[in-house]
């Protein structure tokens, strides 16, 4: 199952990619305590994390394609 | 008007004065206006720990943004009078004094361009998956804060 | 900026986009600057006994107006944290779809720029001593009421 | 004693004219006494008084020189 990150704002600073592509994660708790484990200095940073552009508040269910996005404070307009 | 759909509301780099005055030439047809109500952002030449800005640089989750804006004015269309609205973002980079938002609304009375207008630019700050990296003269940088 | 002594706010006839772009770009030196509100009126063209308004005609006291004006600009300057204000306002023949008052506030944050332009157009309704006759196609008219 | 009076929206239309110069009038109520003989249509008309740009909403002395204008609701922007 492959699925798609997109990195955005500080976090492409803290991870250096805007982009990942991973493999068998079936929730977003999963594929973020991979992060951690990867990027330990994601564990301070405050962001929201969207499935498929949708932002989501509790754990969720990954599908083949889905696309998970790590959101940082908007700082728009 | 109301779209059918997602609209791409972002532009590269400033958004220039003479586009805004094309947009506001372009309501001269439309008749049954009778109040425009316009926000502009434009980029400041802040000092941060004695280092100045000289331009910021937007980076933005485009099809999430185009799509919250779509809801945004769905919203706004639904709750107020207007006639139309515009909204262009800047991408990339936008030097300070230059202008890198533009919200535009149009009613037939002033109050519903007005309060639209407001209202659309507090949820655009809000609600829009965009991102600004303040650079400094020597091409160091900060990521926007204040919002 | 404040100014010393009231100021003539009025041009001849419609206020051209051009011109509002012109006024926007100027602000591009004051790098201080980080939101502008604008208010537009435009000249609607209503149907009224089965006529339709081809334009507004304006007049206005106008020695009175400036000085009026004078007043409530250094009431807004007073209230909110502002870096400028612009008015301007059409005296005789606007046709529909053409615009008839430009407000211009800009701050360095959004909320003043926003409340203070709303503020200032409201003042200018009841305040200014300003006249418009509104113009049928025939070239009857009858004097502007609502405001 | 000259006294300038300006008219301005649909009273000019009620007196056809804009501005008249009247002389030996020493209060604004004596001269709107006066225009309302003339102009009788303007007893019912609703309008403001300046004298010398300055709004009155009680009877007012005049000088050699005061303007006074009759000002009917506003309408402009």
């Amino acid at each position: 199952m492959s699925i798609n990150v997109l990195i955005f704002g500080h976090l492409a600073d803290i991870t250096g990619k805007d982009s990942l592509q991973l493999r068998d994660f079936h929730d977003t708790d999963q594929l973020i305590d991979h992060l951690n484990n990867l990027f330990p200095s994601m564990k301070k940073a405050r962001y929201a994390c969207a499935v498929d552009q949708k932002i989501i508040r509790t754990n969720t269910q990954l599908r083949e394609d889905s696309t998970v996005a790590l959101l940082p404070p908007f700082s728009g307009g | 008007m109301k779209q059918k759909e997602p609209k791409n509301i972002f532009i590269r780099n400033a958004v220039s004065p003479a586009f805004i005055a094309e947009s506001i030439g372009k309501h001269g047809e439309k008749t049954g206006i009778g109040a425009h109500s316009i926000f502009l952002g434009q980029v400041r030449a802040d000092v941060i720990d004695n280092k100045t800005v000289t331009g910021i640089e937007y980076t933005a989750y485009e099809d999430m943004a185009n799509q919250q804006m779509f809801l945004i004015r769905e919203d706004i269309f639904e709750k107020y009078p207007i006639t139309c609205m515009h909204v262009y973002h800047s991408l990339g980079r936008v030097g300070t004094g230059e202008i890198c938002l533009f919200v535009f609304t149009s009613s037939p009375h002033r109050k519903p361009a007005i309060d639209a207008c407001e209202e659309t630019v507090e949820r655009i700050k809000k609600e829009l998956p965009v991102w600004g990296r303040e650079i400094f003269a020597d091409e160091s940088y900060q990521w926007k804060k204040d919002n």
